[in-house]
């Protein structure tokens, strides 16, 4: 089962009229990094709506042999699909511990659900570890700082199991250390699960990916490693721009720290 | 932590020894069956307690499901004593056609209790199911129930012939065999619903320290977020929903016998809005809150209602206005507040509860 | 333990009353005064509790009863029956008074009775009702059917009327008294060409006086009670009907509702015993008295004048008995006749079935919202709740109800 | 031009800034990591919090009891971290919301629509709707309409393609040539540090350093910040 | 044809006062998110200002015209004192504001019920709303017209106020999100204070229509209180036009239940109508929907 890969083909959402995503085919596989950039509006969070049921979209996207379009979120979840979103969201009012406690619970019996909860669980041990929160399971989650809030929901994931873990960006607002870790924590998880990031943070980008696909309109503009991306014209004209400058520069950088 | 789901067992433990012991030693007849009735709002303020301050579903109907489990009592019991006639007030308006259909089964005691604990579950189940279903909540969610509400009150008001109306249903002689006017028996009556108020304190205990009650406040909070971990929060919801309108059943049943007349006042709008009174000024989401707050409005009610008819409203919506807009986590949350003050300024701050809620109104 | 069983004894009531805790040594007597002052009702009981006070402070100025002045307990029914019922318990087990005065909706006399007759107690009613009840704890001072709505469907007879409309609020009272108008026309030869209800809180009458212009009957019989009644004048009137033409009798407007309702009103009729307009003896003094009551509301009319007389009936009942007694009074009761002088005349006492007798008047509003007479039964009519005397009301329909009545 | 001296300030009893001073200058950044506090001095720099102690100045004056409205008035603008508008509104409304009952409020609205294109091409759908790097440019043009003195920035590029991150760089230092003042939280250091005059390093509610701007900084403030 | 154009025309009427009740709620409840449960005593407000003002302006065909300025501004002031006192500090809590209007409702009615007499006051309808307008055989009632022509005339005075000045772009926005209007530089208290200073008055402005229909008493806006909210909500939260249609649906329902069954049994048809209704569109007639979470 740890091979099933997320396939996407053809995958089309329409908003009356208007086409977000207009037949988009990509594929991820666990053990690499997949990116998902392009302009804003290009149709990237809507396809994680698709594909993680909030929003009706034809065409289709498997995972292994399962087709996950036209089941309700829920069901999605249950089949190992999770998700973070583009404005960090846990549940304010519990604590770190319990927001994780209650990801993990998704396989837990439900008469299992009506009894307290006794000790901390090891998975969820292991993911405030992994997340630098181990500092803060009491902390209700309200107070945490944008950043926290973004850790708080990948540890989540984590402590669901999630095989599929779809994450629209996932470091914006963190310092530049943070991203690293962040990063540094993503290529742990895909070892054994199919990570998808949005991000528009290049330099994020050509460190931790492995392949990238690029959207534009609604479409796949273009495909594959990071070199080749950054080397399609079209991908630097509607996206990059005259960042080229730029991307020298921030490899300069990335080389330096490096060093 | 965790030391707490104790303490507060123990706070049941007090409070069981107060109601089942000590007040039937200390207060006369009056105010014990007084007390009887408070304790069957109670019940159904610990289900509201439930379903609003945990599960943040605004139940302003339940009217409805009192309803459901008084009448069901009420038809028994005034079968009961009219044998084998049809009951008085019916022979009033069509004095010769028989007992409606609907009545008939009532005449078995075993059918009417069958049916004061199954038919909040199959009701509230059926509607909480559609409603939640298709995300009906916030504003809409209490605005429907209360509309709920005062339809039935109205229907029933409406039907007089087949439920008596707005004069309602009373004069009953016996309770399941036993004769109403018996003080041993009223006194048994009323240790049943205290009894049956510490059954509902215990069985939401152990829900809210249960991950299902984490999960309902989750679900209060965010509730589309839930979906994303892989529950259903329609369910989750339909749960706290359907056993808390189980438990205004019960506390309707039992308020039949204590009261001794059920009528659609005691259902309706009004009604219904002053069960949440109580559970507002206890505290909504705290485990005693609910309970002694609905016990303080009805004593209030009786007692202030007596002495000072005129003022008593002006009390009320003072209540209403103060505890709200001060402690709107109840009187309950009157001795952390004050614990907080006292302890350094380090301690976050409690949580404004109502996040999630502007949203809902809003989207 | 466990109490009484079903079939223990002679099961139900008397075995358990208590004995009363009524005390009579001091020299005051304490009375409960029970009427809605809040809620929905108390439109139309304020007044009852207001005369209540008044007839009281007469009778401490007097004398007192037996000698001892009136300490009366007001409570608050609250417009909530199940309430009626507490406070009727409370009024009798613990602050232990002798008699209960007050109530307004049949209702509420329904939510009382119950307790009255467990407890023994005493509760004197003071409305017009829809009879068909006789309880030995209660005392009933306003018209049952053959006082109130029997004169006024002779009344209609004799005017004529060939088609009638029944319009009423949702609640025991009009529907009952519909069933027996419905029974009498038939009998009287009255086609009713429809019937209309409206719950007791509701003022929108519009669809319904639709209904009625359509039927264009002759009259209207109208038995709405409270505030309800200003919605469906007003929608009378809207819809273009008239006194001179489809003419409304009324079983609950009195002196105290009329103003509420706009010049609408006038030309159309109530059928009373008591009017303010009555030339009596003692009603110029009644009015004057009122008038001069501190809260008053400056008019008289005939639910407040029957509460008036309930408090002056159960004086004398207590003094003829010469005790406070409950089973006393009622001994009294039916020993002889017991009379008051009361503002519609001087009223007799059925010990039998705890009605009195009682003048047949019909008003005619005026423009100054009293009421001008325009039929007066020719003497007091003795009060029939069950209508024996009437052979129209079918003989198994009076069992049956005597009969689930238990 | 805005001042900010020794603030204590925080969230009911919980402390989130200690003795904040900022230093003063044309554009001025502050940095820190994920919860250092940097949010929250810019909410209270606009007025949506209130310091329990310290001085809050605005061009000479003592602005700390204003409201962020009035705030507004005097020429300051805020653009708040996380992509925010009002989703029931257009993107049209939400620009003549600020445009109103100012000379000229089509003409700076047309400006700010040549800027970006996006809201141009999605001009009449709720901005509930839109993609968060467009809610994030219409945020950045509800700023620029009011023409303000002051900007206040917080992370304004979070979540905004490159070749736009470019387009808000280059704004901001075009702004900064004209005069205005801009206070920055910005993640992306070299940015950050190359248009600010000065700049402010945060950690859990503490200045740990403070100093000019320029290019050169930026390797002694990654050295302060990665610890 | 009289079996349908009576129940349609009075039906009309019944929708166009349940408009008025409802129209200033659309704008607290609908454009400010408050569940105002004292709305009902507003419009008990507006009834006895119209009351007041025939004391003092005897002459009964000016004293409605006056009146119903004059209610608008006194239920007004009530709402913007409510707003001062109690409101500002609820924004963040919207379902709680049902619970302390609760409170306010209480205490208006029992303060009525104490400074009026106790059985109403009578409101006298002009004399030129006597009489009756001949449609198709059926002789429909001045009054009920001019009910209507009052709900038209209040729509698109509140309509036009809404879409042609900014002020309904900043009652959204503050409603949608207070720090942030606050920030971009609107007044939101001004706003807060207006928008419930017009809605309280339109409940006063449909107490004034309401007391020439039934009775004017302390009891008179809690007949009102829930079928306003359900049409509000039928009609999909702030949304004008969705008030009006649902206003009318129920309005016409009702009395053609009302003509079919009866008085009682037709209230308890329209609110389950509704109740379906709601169920099959849990948003109402018109919706807006955001992509955020909820
Ligand atoms: N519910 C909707 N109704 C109408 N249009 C929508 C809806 N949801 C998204 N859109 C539009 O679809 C397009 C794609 O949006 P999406 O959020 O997927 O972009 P994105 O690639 O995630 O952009 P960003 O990088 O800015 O977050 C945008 O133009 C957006 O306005
Ligand atoms: N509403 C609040 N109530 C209590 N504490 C809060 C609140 N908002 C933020 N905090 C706390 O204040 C601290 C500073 O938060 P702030 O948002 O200012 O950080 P930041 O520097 O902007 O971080 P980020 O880079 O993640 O945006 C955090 O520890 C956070 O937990
Ligand atoms: N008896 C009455 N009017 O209810
Ligand atoms: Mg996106
Ligand atoms: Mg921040």
């Amino acid at each position: 089962m740890t091979d099933a890969s997320l396939v996407v083909t053809d995958l089309r959402v329409e908003f009356s009229g208007f086409v977000a995503v207009g037949g988009v085919s990509f594929d991820a596989h666990p053990g690499e990094v997949r990116f998902l950039i392009g302009p804003n509006g290009a149709g990237k969070t809507t396809c994680i709506d698709a594909i993680t049921g909030l929003t009706k979209g034809t065409g289709s996207a498997r995972l292994g042999d399962t087709e996950l379009l036209g089941r309700p979120v829920h069901k999605i979840v249950r089949l190992g699909v999770g998700r973070t979103f583009q404005t960090a969201s846990v549940f304010d009012e519990l604590t770190v511990l319990q927001n994780l406690d209650i990801a993990a619970g998704l396989h837990r019996s439900s008469v299992s659900l009506l009894r307290a909860r006794r000790g901390v669980d090891r998975s969820i041990e292991q993911a405030l570890e992994e997340t630098g929160l181990a500092g803060e399971p009491a902390t209700p989650a309200g107070i945490l700082s944008h950043g926290q809030k973004q850790w708080l929901e990948i540890a989540m994931l984590l402590v669901q199991d999630a095989k599929v873990l779809l994450l629209d960006e996932p470091v914006a607002g963190m310092s530049h250390d943070e991203r690293t870790a962040t990063g540094e924590l993503l290529q742990r998880i895909a070892a054994r699960r199919i990570v998808l990031v949005v991000e528009h943070d290049m330099d994020f980008m050509r460190r931790f990916a492995t392949r990238v696909t690029v959207l534009h309109q609604g479409r796949v503009l273009s495909q594959g490693t990071v070199a080749e991306v950054q080397a399609d014209p079209q991908v630097q004209e509607v996206y990059l721009g005259t960042a080229g400058a730029a991307t020298t520069a921030a490899m300069a950088v990335v080389l330096e720290r490096e060093d | 932590m965790t030391k707490k789901p104790w303490i507060s067992l123990g706070g049941i433990g007090v409070f069981a020894v107060l109601l089942l012991a000590v007040a039937p030693l200390v207060l006369t007849d009056h105010w014990l069956n007084n007390l009887g009735k408070y304790c069957c709002w109670a019940i159904a303020a610990v289900g509201i307690g439930l379903a609003w301050g945990r599960g943040g579903m605004l139940v302003m109907g339940q009217g409805v499901f009192f309803a459901l489990g008084a009448y069901a009592m009420a038809m028994h019991l005034t079968l009961e004593t009219a044998g084998d006639r049809v009951p008085g007030f019916m022979v009033l308006y069509d004095p010769l056609a028989p007992l409606p259909m609907f009545w008939e089964p009532f005449r078995s005691a075993g059918f009417t209790l069958a049916a004061i604990v199954g038919l909040p579950v199959v009701v509230a189940g059926a509607l909480g199911y559609a409603l939640f279903k298709r995300r009906v909540k916030g504003a809409y969610f209490a605005i429907l129930t209360q509309a709920l509400a005062v339809a039935l009150a109205v229907l029933i008001s409406s039907t007089i012939r087949e439920t008596g109306g707005d004069t309602g249903l009373s004069d009953f002689k016996y309770f399941f065999g036993f004769v109403l006017n018996d003080p041993a028996n009223r006194l048994m009556v009323y240790l049943i619903a205290a009894a049956l108020l510490i059954v509902c304190l215990l069985a939401v205990w152990q829900f809210y320290r249960s991950r299902f009650g984490e999960l309902l406040v989750a679900t209060r909070d965010a509730e589309e977020r839930v979906r994303f971990l892989g529950y259903d929060p329609a369910n989750v919801k339909l749960v706290a929903f359907v056993v808390s309108a189980l438990m205004a059943s019960i506390g309707g049943a039992m308020f039949v016998p204590i009261v001794g007349i059920i009528t659609p006042a005691e259902i309706g709008a009004a009604a219904s809005i002053l069960m949440i009174a109580g559970v507002a000024l206890g505290g909504r989401a705290s485990l005693f809150g609910p309970a002694l707050g609905a016990i303080a409005v009805g004593w209030g009610q009786s007692s202030l209602g007596s002495t000072w008819p005129d003022g008593w409203p002006y009390i009320l919506g003072l209540l209403f206005i103060v505890v709200i807009l001060f402690l709107p986590n109840g009187l309950s949350s009157l001795p952390a507040r004050f614990a907080a003050a006292r302890r350094k300024p380090d301690v976050p701050p409690t949580p404004v509860i109502a996040a999630a809620e502007l949203e809902e109104v809003r989207s | 333990g466990c109490g009484a069983r079903a079939g223990d004894d002679a099961a139900g009531a008397g075995s358990s009353a208590a004995a009363s805790c009524v005390d009579t040594s001091g020299d005051t007597i304490k009375l409960g005064f029970l009427n809605s002052l809040t809620g929905g009702m108390a439109i139309s009981e304020k007044t009852v509790s207001d005369v209540l006070h008044m007839a009281a402070d007469e009778i401490n100025a007097d004398g007192g009863i037996l000698d001892k002045k009136i300490e009366y307990v007001q409570e608050d029914g609250a417009t909530d029956w199940p309430t009626f019922a507490e406070k009727t318990e409370k009024l009798l087990t613990q602050d232990c008074v002798a008699a209960i005065f007050g109530g307004w909706t049949s209702s509420s006399r329904k939510a009382v009775k119950p307790v009255v007759e467990k407890f023994n107690g005493l509760f004197f009613y003071p409305v017009q009702y829809e009879g068909l009840e006789s309880s030995p704890n209660i005392y009933y001072t306003g018209a049952t059917t053959n006082q109130q709505i029997i004169p006024a469907m002779d009344f209609l007879a004799a005017e004529g009327v060939k088609t009638l409309f029944l319009a009423g609020s949702d609640y025991v009272f009009p529907r009952t008294a519909n069933a027996i108008i419905k029974l009498y026309a038939a009998k009287l030869g009255i086609k009713i060409v429809g019937e209309e209800y409206v719950p007791l809180d509701k003022d929108d009458w519009t669809s319904q006086v639709a209904k009625i212009a359509a039927a264009k009957p002759d009259f209207i019989f109208n038995t709405i009670n409270g505030s309800s009644n200003v919605g469906f004048i007003k929608a009378y009137y809207d819809a273009g009907l008239t006194p001179a033409k489809t003419p409304i009798i009324s079983v609950s407007i009195a002196e105290e509702e009329a103003p509420a309702m706009g010049h609408e009103v006038t030309g159309n009729y109530a059928s009373w015993n008591y009017f303010q307009s009555l030339k009596t003896d003692t009603n110029p003094e009644f009015i004057k008295n009122w008038k001069a009551y501190p809260n008053s509301s400056g008019v008289t009319s005939d639910p407040m004048e029957a509460a008036y007389i309930s408090l002056y009936l159960y004086k004398a009942l207590v003094e003829a008995a010469g005790s406070f007694d409950v089973d006393a009074v009622n001994a009294a009761a039916k020993a002889k006749p017991i009379t008051f002088d009361a503002p519609e005349g001087k009223v007799t006492l059925d010990g039998e079935n705890h009605h009195i007798s009682k003048p047949g008047h019909i008003g005619r509003i005026n423009a100054d919202n009293q009421f001008d007479i325009v039929w007066a039964s020719d003497k007091f009519i003795e009060p029939d709740p069950y209508l024996e005397g009437y052979d129209w009301f079918p003989a198994d329909i009076r069992k049956q109800l005597t009969d689930a009545a238990g | 031009m805005l001042e900010l001296t020794d603030i204590e300030a925080g969230y009911g009893r919980t402390q989130v800034l200690h003795r904040v001073t900022v230093p003063t200058g044309k554009v001025v950044a502050v940095l820190g990591h994920n919860g250092a506090g940097k949010t929250t001095l810019l909410r209270l720099a606009i007025g949506l919090i209130k310091p329990t102690k310290g001085r809050v100045f605005f061009e000479g004056e003592n602005i700390a009891s204003l409201a962020p409205n009035k705030r507004v008035a005097r020429g300051m603008a805020y653009v708040p971290q996380g992509q925010q508008s009002f989703g029931q509104l257009t993107t049209m409304e939400n620009l003549q919301l600020v445009a109103d009952g100012r000379r000229r409020g089509k003409a700076l609205i047309d400006a700010q629509l040549a800027r970006f294109p996006a809201l141009e091409k999605f001009a009449t759908r709720k901005a509930g709707l839109l993609s968060g790097g467009q809610r994030q440019q219409l945020a950045i043009a509800r700023a620029l309409i009011t023409e303000p003195k002051l900007l206040i920035l917080d992370e304004p590029t979070e979540g905004i393609q490159p070749t736009i991150v470019a387009e808000i760089e280059h704004t901001i230092m075009q702004l900064a040539g004209e005069g205005i003042s801009v206070l920055l939280v910005e993640q992306h250091i070299g940015f950050a540090l190359e248009a600010a005059e000065r700049y402010v390093v945060l950690a859990s509610g503490f200045v740990t350093q403070t100093g000019e701007g320029g290019s050169a900084a930026a390797s002694t403030v990654r050295a302060a910040m990665a610890i | 044809m009289d079996g349908l154009i009576a129940p349609l025309l009075n039906g009309s009427a019944q929708g166009a006062l349940l408009l008025l009740a409802a129209l200033g709620l659309s704008l607290t409840f609908g454009q400010m998110g408050v569940i105002n449960m004292a709305h009902g005593e507003f419009l008990m407000i507006g009834a006895f200002s119209a009351y007041l003002v025939q004391q003092v302006i005897t002459a009964s065909g000016l004293s409605i015209p006056v009146a119903l300025p004059v209610a608008f501004v006194v239920a007004g002031l009530f709402g913007l004192l409510l707003e001062v006192t109690i409101i500002r500090w609820m924004y963040r809590r919207p379902l709680d504001t049902l619970l302390v209007t609760v409170g306010v409702g209480l205490i208006l009615q029992q303060a009525a019920l104490q400074i009026f007499p106790s059985q109403g006051v009578p409101v006298e309808k002009p004399r030129w709303l006597d009489g009756q307008l001949t449609i198709l055989g059926y002789s429909w009632p001045m009054r009920q017209l001019f009910t209507i022509l009052l709900a038209t005339v209040c729509v698109a005075a509140l309509s036009a106020w809404l879409k042609y000045t900014s002020f309904g772009r900043r009652i959204r926005a503050t409603v949608h999100n207070r720090d942030l209007a606050e920030t971009t530089g609107i007044s939101t208290r001004g706003i807060d204070r207006l928008t419930f200073f017009v809605g309280s008055g339109l409940a006063g402005v449909a107490g004034v229509a309401a007391s020439l229909i039934g009775g004017t008493n302390s009891q008179m806006g809690a007949q009102y209180i829930i079928p306003a909210f359900l049409v509000v909500a039928a009609g999909g939260i702030g949304q004008l036009k969705g008030t009006v249609i649902a206003a009318w649906a129920v309005g016409v329902a009702l009395a053609f239940f009302a003509y079919w069954t009866t008085g009682s049994l037709a209230q308890v048809l329209a609110f389950i109508l509704v109740i379906v209704f709601l169920q099959l569109r849990p948003q109402g007639l018109f919706t807006v929907r955001t992509r955020s979470l909820a």
